[in-house]
């Protein structure tokens, strides 16, 4: 059977806290989710939507999910990102719906004793989300619409 | 046997529609729905990748599917 | 002369904000402060106070800074940040004074078109930061105080 | 000629006090005040690095001092 979606998709553990949303995301949150008084780092990458690609005026992003898999694809983002490096907590906001420029897509908040692997490990996430994780957003242009990187 | 399709994205303006039902042959692969979804949209061969996932996870291609069972098209992701 | 110290110095642009603070540093402001439409990504970097070193249970953090040189040092950073990368706003804020476990000592945030450079400029900032601006802290444990850093 | 001399973090604790006047020969360099500091106060020498600044800026053993010029010592930083 066709498996029907919540509003709000989620996966929280002590460490790890996952969500697709469809209301606004607050980067403060998700940072302080993180904090934890063992770890001297926290670094956090906010995804907004751009006004323009390839100086094309962008009207607002539309942002699909299939949120059980997203759910389950950022869940193993997340524990490989355990395996490599010394991170004590992660959390992951993806929203979905209709965005108007400057509002924020993605936020990805993670915490590690030492600081060079919470960049590292950010970085991973967000490249990795970008490759794996069934997410699709469509550009609203004055006159027309493309979903962003479905041809070459 | 019958299979369902559910599409996102770009594969939902390909398909034209969010579901879809196929018959093909029992005991058919992810790579032979592929085959058939090309030949019968082949609009799809314009598409930078084209991915299979059952069971809320992606599936190769020697994926043997099972009657009724919902396959979900994954057109390239552009999540972040 | 000797330089009359202000509480809290500071150093403001359009794309770069700089300040030495004593009060609580809110990362959110300074997230929306490099936050812009022609900007898909904003790395922050938040540094907190850790509740040990090498196993020992820290207390809490004295911060002291020579505040218009430390201003100077990261202004230096930030043009150089601006330099190497494609960077749009970078806005930095360290706390001086006494702080707690858990807070915020230092957060750093970058905006650029895209995320690659905001990553490595971010580390860029925080890790010259450490090795260049003059600020200092002493952690107090339960049986005496050291200067970070100060002996090899 | 007199310098004055403004002292940060662990080089307070070793000239125990904020600021100290010292008098050193005409057209000294950075170089001869660190020298007159490490004998007058030897635990500098138990640092990992000391560097000295004037008008803000950090200045090489080279830099020339004038009469009555402060001089701040900027002992290993740890800010961050």
């Amino acid at each position: 059977m066709f498996h029907q979606f919540q509003e709000d998709d989620f996966f929280m553990e002590d460490n790890i806290k996952i969500e697709i949303l469809t209301k606004e995301i607050n980067a403060l949150e998700l940072e302080q989710f993180v904090a934890n008084p063992a770890c001297g780092g926290i670094v956090t990458f906010t995804g907004t939507v751009r006004n323009s690609t390839k100086d094309k005026k962008v009207l607002r992003l539309d942002f699909e999910a299939y949120e059980p898999m997203a759910i389950k694809e950022l869940k193993k983002i997340a524990e490989t990102v355990f395996e490599k490096w010394a991170v004590r907590k992660i959390a992951i906001q993806h929203r979905v719906g209709s965005l108007e420029i400057g509002e924020i897509a993605v936020v990805i908040a993670v915490s590690c004793p030492h600081r060079k692997d919470a960049f590292a490990a950010c970085e991973y996430t967000i490249d990795t989300l970008k490759q794996t994780v069934p997410i699709w957003k469509k550009e609203i242009f004055e006159d027309g619409e493309v979903w962003v990187s479905a041809h070459p | 046997m019958n299979i369902e399709i559910v599409a996102f994205g770009i594969a939902k303006d390909i398909i034209d529609g969010k579901m879809l039902n196929i018959s093909i042959s029992d005991s058919a692969s992810i790579g032979d729905l592929k085959k058939h979804l090309l030949e019968q949209f082949p609009a799809f061969k314009d598409l930078v990748s084209l991915s299979f996932a059952v069971d809320e996870e992606y599936q190769k291609d020697e994926y043997l599917l099972k009657e009724n069972q919902t396959v979900v098209i994954v057109p390239p992701v552009s999540g972040g």
